[in-house]
């Protein structure tokens, strides 16, 4: 796989700092993740780790502190550059597998042929199905097909294991791996392993 | 410009395919209408006196509550956690669900018109006017609805509350609507002039729906 | 007292907390000298003692409008510059501004039996200020309907400014109905065509309820400011508190 | 019993909860009441004469609307699957659900139309009379919602789809209701004879409505 | 614990064959299962783990075959002994942690008290925020207490451990073992280890 930029990425937080509904949940926040390297977020229920990538995604508030993404597309904005893979699928019920997943490549600029992201999450034979048909664990390796059909270097995943067989675990593993090796940078949420070595880990304090 | 496409083929897809919102809205103005003559008695001369109007209510009810989850749905299957992070501009994607959402119900509504005309007791007349007026003020209430729509992700709540909020902006549209499609019908007044209002009602909602509906999506996200 | 000083909530608490029985004070006394003058003033020779309802009237009309005013410019302040009590002060605003409203049309009402022989026509002005408060209405659910108020003050900002855009459009609704209600006569161009026993009473209850209006709001936003920090406390104990791990 | 006193509970607060959906309805009733007049125009005697038309019209349209996610709301959260399994049978959950709701929209719409009867022109007495048929006849349009709600979960759609199955089924009500209104303001037909068919609609839809809704719901799950 | 029922229980599966979206997911399945045992229900995704439970729940409608419990309460059909705990989690985001397990205790015939169900699960601390506040584990946690507070011979868990931290899989394990000690019956559908051992396995077939 080919890299990403010719100079190597570099995600930086700074004393980062996240507030919910009115109440802290971490501050200080500090991590520098280079290019084909990847971080674990751990901690407990409640400790702030999909509060976190939220926040990477653009999607919560940062209340205080400073995210920055160097070695990237200057011209965009860090969401504008990641995947984030939440515990919503982001899939309409009506629609075939093959519309959806083309769909989300065609709007968010897309590479791959849907067709051979399909094949690689092992839904190729599913294709025409509607997604209301899908078993949860089937939803998530179409979520994941997204992140194969288009490139962008920061990947941000919410316990990406959730409902995923086995063989689909590998899966994850082996794009994660390889995404890795292209320069990318992975962001990742978790309670157990998800199948890369030697990642760095961030433990979230406290909460329930 | 083929990712706005991409999002407006999709939700005109979601609307005409089994189980989407198109039709329904048409469904619901063709009901509420044919309501009425229950409601009010078959008073032929009355009917007619006050079509337009009804004609003009029916529409702006059809138009509002199917706006209810247009972007409610999005925000609950994640789907605009995704919208939000693509680097098409935000207005744009609010303009390009807006336009499938007024051809796929709006622009049905004023289709059906001519049909209701006949139950009002409207003459043929008449009844092209109404749907002259309809197609032009239509999309002023989609765009003002868009706000409303807006507003619901972001309050976490959709259904009336939407309607509530939205309806008292809808007057002006429907007073240079029914002004006009009167006008039409019994004079004395020029139609010219309330319908070029009715049109500019339009303009200036389609710039203010798209960009109010747009930082009221972005306010909502926490 | 320099604004700065008001910006920041805690300082806002003290400082309006000095000054909240001072405009007790002067609001009652503006208040019964108002009611004094209404008292004492002429009876018209059309409309007999029923006129004296204009000093209610009239003022509350001012303040229901003034409210929606007040909102908008509170509602800049939460969108542009994100400012915390500009959602405070828009939130508290909001039912003090209905209730005025509402005041203008039930004293319209009563004044209308006698006058038009009906509690009610859907004349222009009537209907816009009815509207008005529907809208007040629909702002004030839109507050009740969101737990966290800060996302509800952005969305509440957003709703207040397309309002206040409409409500110029719902006046001039005047021109296109035919009217049965009184045109402005006090506010408008070459001075006001009124009669000056009557001009003075009108002038103190209008400052009257301006200062009621600002007691009110400042003790509203006292209270939602109080409110806000219990609240917080509330969720930072559920946090804090031992064994809330596991 | 104790379990069907929390599930009534439960949906009461929910409804008048921050958030809930209590209120709204009113509003909604309000301000089409209110949007009426700027479409017909400000003609006294005709608005009078329309009145209790309008009245229930609004009143209709708001219970149905607000009916939309009864059920979907406890489906999308699961609660649906475990009120299936639970030993209370089907049927009473269903009823004690029914009657939060009427009791935080329906009767709030009774409560309006006195002063909404003002509006409209008519007198003490005229309003009364429509309160009085509004109070006999809201909760046939809850339960004949009810069916359309628990339809919607069904078949998977909520919205305007519940509005147009289940207007259809509200004629007769309307019907009657209207009929005793305006027999009670205008005469010639005694208020007695419509008044008790509305009210012997309400007690068979009380019957059909919750039944059916029960049967849907169990349809609906695959 | 105090066992359910004096005789023993036993749930029987004999040639159960369900259909979803008018396919067929599986058929002749047979299985049987004796108080105070757990079943384990593994397979790919798609392979129809999540449709069995809920044909178990009365959720989907059996398409062909059996199912019997026997020794359990005669006059009450099997979803209305069992609890169900899918992938949903049955709270209303405007009620408190504490008023949502409540009403589910008093709706189903509570037995123990919310508040120790709270605890045994840790959210005793949240008892009063509104549940919208919840992060996907605290959630998680607080359908867990509904099992604890209202007693109920079979548990049909779908993925219980998904979103948990470490620490609230020990409390799951737990519960398991005092409910399977005390008689009752477990089906699970996982992915991976519960926290029990010797537990029966039962692995559906082939699809995606
Ligand atoms: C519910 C019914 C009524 C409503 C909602 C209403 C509303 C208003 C409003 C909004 C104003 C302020 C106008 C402005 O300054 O721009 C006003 C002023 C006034 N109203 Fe009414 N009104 C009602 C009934 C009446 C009746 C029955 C009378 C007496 C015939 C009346 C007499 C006046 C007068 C004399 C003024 C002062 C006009 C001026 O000097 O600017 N109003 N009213
Ligand atoms: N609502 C539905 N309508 C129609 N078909 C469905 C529905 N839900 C699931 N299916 C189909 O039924 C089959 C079994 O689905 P099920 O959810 O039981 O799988 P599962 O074993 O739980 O998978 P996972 O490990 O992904 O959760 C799948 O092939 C799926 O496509
Ligand atoms: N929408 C929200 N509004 C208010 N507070 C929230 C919201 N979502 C989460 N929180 C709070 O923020 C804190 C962090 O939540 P977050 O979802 O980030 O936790 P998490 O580490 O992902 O937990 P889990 O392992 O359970 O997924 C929690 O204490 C939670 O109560
Ligand atoms: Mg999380
Ligand atoms: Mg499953």
């Amino acid at each position: 796989m080919q890299a990403y930029q010719d100079v190597a990425m570099r995600l930086e937080a700074s004393s980062l700092a996240c507030v919910r509904g009115g109440r802290e949940v971490f501050s200080g926040l500090e991590f520098t993740l280079g290019g084909g390297a990847a971080l674990l977020i751990t901690g407990r229920n409640g400790a702030g780790k999909s509060s976190l990538l939220r926040m990477l995604a653009g999607l919560v508030r940062i209340a205080g502190g400073q995210l920055t993404l160097t070695g990237g597309d200057p011209e965009r904005t860090i969401p504008e550059q990641a995947h984030y893979l939440g515990h919503l699928d982001a899939l309409k019920p009506s629609l075939t597998v093959a519309e959806n997943l083309g769909f989300w490549a065609r709007y968010l600029g897309g590479g791959a042929a849907p067709a051979t992201a399909l094949a690689t999450v092992g839904l190729a034979a599913l294709a025409d199905l509607p997604a209301a048909y899908l078993s949860a664990g089937q939803r998530r390796r179409l979520s994941l097909a997204r992140l194969v059909s288009v490139k962008r270097p920061v990947w941000l995943l919410d316990e990406p294991t959730a409902a995923l067989d086995r063989e689909a675990q590998d899966v994850l593993a082996d794009l994660l791996k390889r995404h890795l090796a292209g320069g990318g940078l992975v962001v990742a949420a978790t309670h157990g392993p998800i199948g890369l070595d030697g990642a760095q880990e961030l433990r979230l304090g406290a909460p329930a | 410009m083929s990712s706005l496409t991409a999002l407006f083929m999709r939700d005109f897809r979601l609307a005409i395919r089994v189980g989407g919102g198109g039709g329904i809205g048409v469904l619901f103005f063709l009901i509420v209408v044919t309501l009425t003559p229950f409601a009010i008695g078959p008073d032929l001369a009355l009917l007619a006196r006050i079509g337009p109007a009804i004609l003009w209510l029916g529409a702006l009810l059809a138009s509002l509550l199917t706006l209810d989850r247009l972007f409610t749905a999005d925000y609950e299957d994640g789907s605009l956690d995704l919208v939000l992070m693509a680097d098409t501009p935000l207005e744009l994607a609010v303009a390009a669900k807006a336009a499938a959402h007024w051809l796929t119900t709006g622009l049905p509504l004023v289709i059906a018109t001519p049909l209701l005309g006949l139950f009002m007791n409207l003459d043929a007349g008449a009844s092209a006017a109404v749907a002259l007026t309809l197609l032009a003020g239509t999309p002023a209430l989609t765009f003002i609805g868009l706000i409303g729509a807006a507003l619901s992700v972001a309050l976490r709540r959709g259904g009336l509350l939407l309607a509530v909020l939205v309806l008292p902006l809808t007057v002006p549209v429907l007073i240079f609507g029914v002004a006009a499609s009167n006008a039409a019908i019994i004079g004395p007044l020029p139609f010219g002039t309330p319908f070029t209002i009715l049109c500019a009602l339009t303009m200036i909602s389609l710039v203010v729906g798209v960009f109010a509906a747009a930082a009221a999506l972005r306010q909502g996200m926490e | 007292m320099p604004l700065i000083d008001l910006a920041n909530p805690t300082r806002y608490l003290q400082l309006s907390g000095r000054a909240l029985p001072w405009l007790i004070a002067i609001t009652a006394a503006a208040c019964v000298a108002g009611l004094y003058l209404t008292a004492n003033a002429p009876d018209d020779y059309q409309q007999g003692a029923t006129v004296k309802i204009m000093f209610i009237h009239v003022p509350a009309a001012w303040l229901g409008m003034f409210g929606w005013a007040m909102m908008s410019a509170a509602a800049l302040g939460t969108l542009v510059w994100r400012h915390p009590l500009a959602d405070v002060a828009a939130k508290a605003a909001a039912p003090i501004g209905a209730a005025f409203t509402f005041l203008c049309l039930v004293t319209g009402s009563l004044w209308g039996r006698p006058m038009w022989g009906t509690y009610w026509v859907w004349d222009a002005r009537l209907t816009s200020v009815l509207l008005l408060f529907l809208m007040y209405l629909g702002v004030i659910a839109l507050w009740r309907t969101v737990e966290d108020p800060s996302r509800a003050a952005r969305a509440a900002a957003i709703l207040t400014l397309v309002g206040a855009i409409n409500l110029p459009i719902i006046k001039w609704s005047v021109d296109w109905w035919n009217t049965l209600h009184q045109p402005a006569s006090v506010i408008k161009m070459g001075g006001p065509a009124i009669y000056s026993t009557i001009l003075i009473p009108l002038l103190v209850m209008a400052i009257a309820f301006t200062l009621l209006f600002m007691t009110l709001h400042v003790a509203a936003m006292r209270n939602e400011i109080l409110r806000r920090r219990v609240r917080t406390l509330m969720l930072m104990q559920a946090q804090t508190a031992p064994g809330s791990g596991a």
